[in-house]
């Protein structure tokens, strides 16, 4: 299979905080790659260098070959190759100024000009139903669940038919049985479309449920695990403690005496 | 030392958002025509009531107020109605305006792109390739500057009546006499620099709000302290700039 | 021992609590289950006074507090201590101005009782020589145990948890429960805790109260849940074995403690 | 339009009823702890701010005063006209605008992420009553601060005044000083300070108010910032109104 995102020698650091060091990642065409670390570690931070939201101090990051933080490139270049990027960000980022019919015509608006507006409708009401909320259109972002707040941003994600998914912790603060729905539909969205997905969390029975391949986030470079059954049997001492919540180990001394 | 840095970076920030501005007017603005309207819409029709209520009952204590001056000076009230048209042409209708918006105008600015900037709204629009300072940014500014110099027309109208109220009501002023009065003591020069102060303070407003509003800083705590300073900081250069202006105006055209 | 009876509670429209029924005997570690808006946070607020039922009644040590004043709350208060979600400290306070100030703002204790008891609190939640850092300057486990030791400091009888593992990564959440589940023992307190984890629930429940559109659905023992058939129930049991882990027991890991 | 006077009714209801709150938790309790703190912080944070504003009114002003007075040789009077003027009316409403923003929203933002980041309940849930101890030190401590600020503001404009009508208009310092005793009489004083007086009342409690009836995280937070700062300006300007007509009628009563 060929590799869609490489990541090579990956440096940054927020001041006070180095986040990265030679950190590389090769992410292959059709997978879904899930990425565990405890909070802090700098996992939103790598989901955003990979959108190329933020600068990384070095290092290169490749989509589809193309060096994407190369200021050579031209940035029409660059625009082409992220309007394949659809990302879902941890606090939804939905426009809460627009309903949930326009938080998805708008990416159109402003991506596909010469889509007309009959049509983004059709796509974004298609959309919306597509991922269960397609009942109230006209309800604005603060008047639905958090559950549908995900659904939302999910959706808004898939509205440039992307073949590469950003998922910055898409099922944070949800319950577990909305979590688990909300970990399915992307799993069927990411089928249907033959995407490509990287999946951030701190959520072991998600990395489980979602997971092709697992990573995990351990001195400022990834640990690549393998597949969710052998980061399950893994002896390596980080993964062993992080999946199974262990109060010792290679992520520090968690254990308190209650004196 | 701290806060010095803060101002330059401050400053620095204000100046680079003007030459965008300048920049963007040439290339973009039919392309945000419905963003500028919008806004329009949303600031203009927002910021009404409120002026309206202000100026009107500011209008009257200045009336007042001038007389009371020129009865303890001059031992008559004869002048008011050219006083104190002069003095709400030249200042109060425009500065009363300025100061009500900075917190009605500008502070919603930062504490919508400050949201914007918290909840990652502002990560989204650039991964949609949308620059946020062309996309927010500039249909405010230009809004806010047509917006700032219509109503400051406005409240000078709303100014001058309540003031003629006032002095017909108080002091027994002819109204036909007050307005004749007022029109000889303004001439073209002082509309002139109350229609600029205007738009010059409609566009200090939407710069400093948005500069405050991209630079926030996690959570509520940062939508607070930046909307509490982009208010103060408009507040500052206004009253700044006022005073470079009616120094400018006092000595050009004088 | 609390006690709700038939506890309705609405929000404009909206129905939270539909006849709630349920009671927590003294010592115990009750475990308050269930999906997003169900009630849980809801219930607990209704315990110190945050929220006021619509109808039905509410008993704290056999105590009918539902027609309570605010400042009968007061004492209800001192009673139960109140953990939040977000550890909700206060930024321009230390860490031991932080703990002191329950204590301070009664006025009733003399100053060196003071920094007894925050000192005592603090090692009781694992915390040293961090008395003069502020907030924003701890992880947020710190920031977490900085808030039990504030909501220990007190004396309260009662401790409730409203979701305290929500969002925590799986080690962060280990230490907090296991936290919960020591000091409780320690302290001899009633301890309810809100949270959708059943793995944390399994691991240190004395009793499970799982909740279904604002109404109890089940209450039972772990071995009685391991065995239940409920739909949500096993839809939570079912993450619990996606997640792989073993449960087992605090109290068989620690049969000392 | 109709629902939205019922609205602004309903909000001075409350503000009133939360004036009422305040004052009986003082009349029960006394003077809670925090204040002087309150006063210090508040006062020394927006010092150089109100100074700077105090000095820039003064000199626009004695800038305008000029234009309009040298037309027929008035220029002597300037530095009478212009400290009354500002001691009386203008510099109380600029530095008062300038402090809704500096004080007042500074507040609102600081009681807003208290009440959203659940403090404020966890306060309650201490078994503390938070309007005490929370709220009105920091009401007491913005009505005490501002009127404090107004004051040394007020100073500060008649010397930019004094400065400005140097530089602009040539006229000596010492003249400018002479002619103010003619202009300034004790009535003037009472009225400035009165002002100052309801100023400080409504920036403080507007400001709490809004604060604590904050929901709804930081967007939350962002709007009442903005609302408070709006309905302090617009009460502080519609004060100014008032008490210029109740200062009137009662100097005429009492026969000035």
């Amino acid at each position: 299979m060929e590799t869609l995102i490489e990541v090579k020698n990956l440096e940054f650091s927020y001041p006070g905080l180095p986040l990265f060091k030679e950190t590389s990642l090769e992410i292959k065409k059709g997978e879904v790659f899930v990425l565990l670390g405890p909070s802090g570690s700098g996992k939103t931070t790598l989901a955003k260098l990979l959108a190329g939201l933020i600068q990384p101090k070095q290092g290169t990051v490749l989509i589809e070959g193309l060096d994407i933080f190369d200021p050579k490139v031209p940035p029409l270049k660059r625009e082409n190759v992220f309007k394949k990027v659809g990302m879902v960000f941890q606090k939804n980022a939905l426009f809460d100024s627009l309903n949930l019919l326009e938080n998805i015509t708008f990416p159109q608006k402003e991506r596909l000009p010469e889509r007309s507006q009959a049509e983004r409708l059709k796509r974004a009401q298609s959309l919306l139903d597509r991922v269960g909320i397609g009942s109230f259109p006209t309800l604005f972002p603060d008047e639905i669940s958090g559950g549908m707040q995900k659904r939302l941003g999910i959706a808004r994600a898939l509205a440039l038919d992307p073949e590469i998914l950003i998922l910055d912790d898409p099922t944070a603060g949800l319950d577990p049985v909305t979590s688990r729905d909300i970990a399915d539909l992307i799993l069927e969205l990411q089928k249907e479309k033959n995407a490509t997905a990287f999946v951030i969390t701190n959520d072991v029975s998600r990395a489980t449920q979602m997971g092709d391949r697992v990573g995990l986030l351990k001195d400022e470079s990834i640990l690549l695990i393998g597949s969710p059954e052998e980061m399950k049997s893994s002896q390596n001492p980080a993964v062993k403690q992080f999946v199974e919540g262990l109060l010792n180990g290679p992520f520090g001394d968690y254990q308190m005496e209650v004196s | 030392m701290e806060a010095i840095r803060q101002m330059k970076e401050t400053s620095r920030l204000i100046f680079i958002l003007y030459l965008k501005m300048g920049a963007l007017f040439f290339t973009h603005i039919k392309k945000r025509r419905s963003e500028i309207l919008e806004q329009l819409a949303v600031l203009g029709w927002g910021s009404l009531p409120v002026v309206v209520v202000s100026t009107a009952s500011a209008g009257m204590v200045v009336c007042q107020e001038m007389a009371y001056h020129m009865d303890l000076v001059l031992k008559t009230v004869e002048m008011v109605p050219g006083f104190s048209t002069q003095f709400i042409v030249r200042e109060l209708g425009v500065a009363i305006p300025a100061f009500l918006l900075t917190a009605k105008v500008g502070a919603s600015i930062t504490a919508e792109v400050g949201t914007m900037k918290v909840t990652e709204q502002l990560d989204a629009l650039k991964l949609l390739s949308v620059n946020p300072v062309e996309f927010l940014t500039f249909p405010r500014f230009i809004a806010s500057i047509l917006i700032t110099t219509i109503l400051t027309v406005f409240s000078i109208a709303i100014t001058f009546l309540t003031g003629l109220l006032a002095a017909v009501q108080g002091y027994s002023f002819n109204t036909l006499q007050y307005i004749t009065a007022s029109t000889k003591a303004i001439d073209e020069i002082d509309l002139l620099s109350a229609l600029v102060k205007g738009a010059v303070f409609g566009s200090v407003i939407p710069i400093v709000s948005c500069v405050y509003g991209f630079r926030c800083k996690e959570g509520a705590e940062g939508v607070g302290r930046a909307t509490t300073d982009s208010v103060v900081t408009s507040t500052i250069l206004i009253i700044l700039l006022d005073l470079i202006l009616t120094a400018v105006f006092a000595s050009l055209f004088r | 021992m609390i006690t709700f009876r038939d506890v309705h509670k609405a929000f404009g429209e909206k129905k939270v609590l539909a006849g709630l029924n349920f009671s927590v005997h003294s010592e115990e570690i009750v475990f308050l289950l269930g999906t997003s808006g169900t009630g849980k946070s809801v219930t607990l607020k209704h315990i110190v006074g945050l929220l006021r039922p619509d109808s039905g009644n509410i008993q704290i040590d056999n105590e009918d507090i539902t027609g309570y004043s605010e400042e009968d709350f007061a004492l209800i208060r001192k009673k139960c201590g109140y953990v939040f979600q977000h550890p909700a400290l206060f930024d321009s306070l230390s860490v031991f101005e932080n703990v002191a100030f329950g204590l301070r703002a009664h006025g009733e204790l003399q100053e060196s009782q003071i920094q007894d008891k925050v000192t005592q609190s603090l090692e009781l939640v694992g915390l040293r020589g961090i008395n003069e850092k502020y907030p924003h300057e701890l992880s947020y486990g710190e920031q977490k145990r900085v808030s039990i030791a504030r909501t220990i400091a007190p004396g309260p009888s009662y401790l409730l948890f409203d979701e305290p593992t929500t969002g925590l990564d799986p080690i962060t959440t280990n230490a907090v429960n296991t936290l919960i589940f020591k000091l409780s023992r320690k302290l001899g307190v009633t301890s309810i805790v809100v949270s959708h984890d059943m793995g944390c629930a399994l691991k240190i429940a004395d009793r499970i109260i799982v909740l279904e559109a604002g109404r109890l659905a089940v209450d039972g023992n772990v071995n009685e849940i391991w065995s239940c058939s409920q739909p949500l129930v096993k839809s939570f049991l079912e993450e619990v074995r996606l997640s792989g882990v073993d449960i087992k027991r605090f109290d068989e890991e620690n049969p000392h403690s | 339009m109709i629902l939205s006077l019922k609205k602004i009714f309903e909000s001075f209801g409350s503000l009133t009823i939360f004036y009422g709150q305040l004052f009986k938790s003082f009349m029960k309790n006394g003077l809670p702890k925090g204040t002087l703190g309150q006063v210090g912080y508040l006062g020394w944070q927006s010092l150089g701010v109100t100074l700077y504003a105090g000095l820039f009114a003064g000199a626009i002003l004695a800038i305008q005063f000029y234009v309009m007075l040298s037309d027929f040789g008035g220029e002597a009077m300037i530095g009478g006209l212009n400290t009354s003027a500002n001691v009386r009316q203008v510099a109380p409403l600029l530095i008062a605008f300038l402090l809704s923003g500096k004080i007042g929203a500074f507040t609102s933002a600081e009681l807003g992420t208290m009440k959203v980041t659940e403090q404020i309940d966890a306060i309650r849930c201490l078994g503390i009553d938070p309007i005490w101890h929370v709220v009105l030190p920091r009401f007491l401590g913005m009505v005490i601060a501002s009127i404090l600020l107004l004051t040394f503001g007020v100073v500060m404009s008649v010397l930019g005044g004094m400065i400005a009508s140097s530089l602009v208009a040539g006229i000596n310092p010492l003249q400018y000083i002479a002619f103010i005793p003619r202009v300034i009489t004790s009535e003037s004083l009472i009225s400035g300070f009165f002002k100052s007086s309801v100023f400080g009342l409504i920036i403080g409690g507007v400001s709490c108010h809004q604060g604590i009836s904050t929901t709804g995280g930081a967007r939350g937070v962002g709007i009442t910032v903005t609302r408070s700062a709006v309905t302090t300006m617009l009460l502080i300007v519609l004060a100014d109104f008032l008490t210029s007509q109740i200062m009137q009628t009662a100097l005429k009563l009492l026969d000035y």
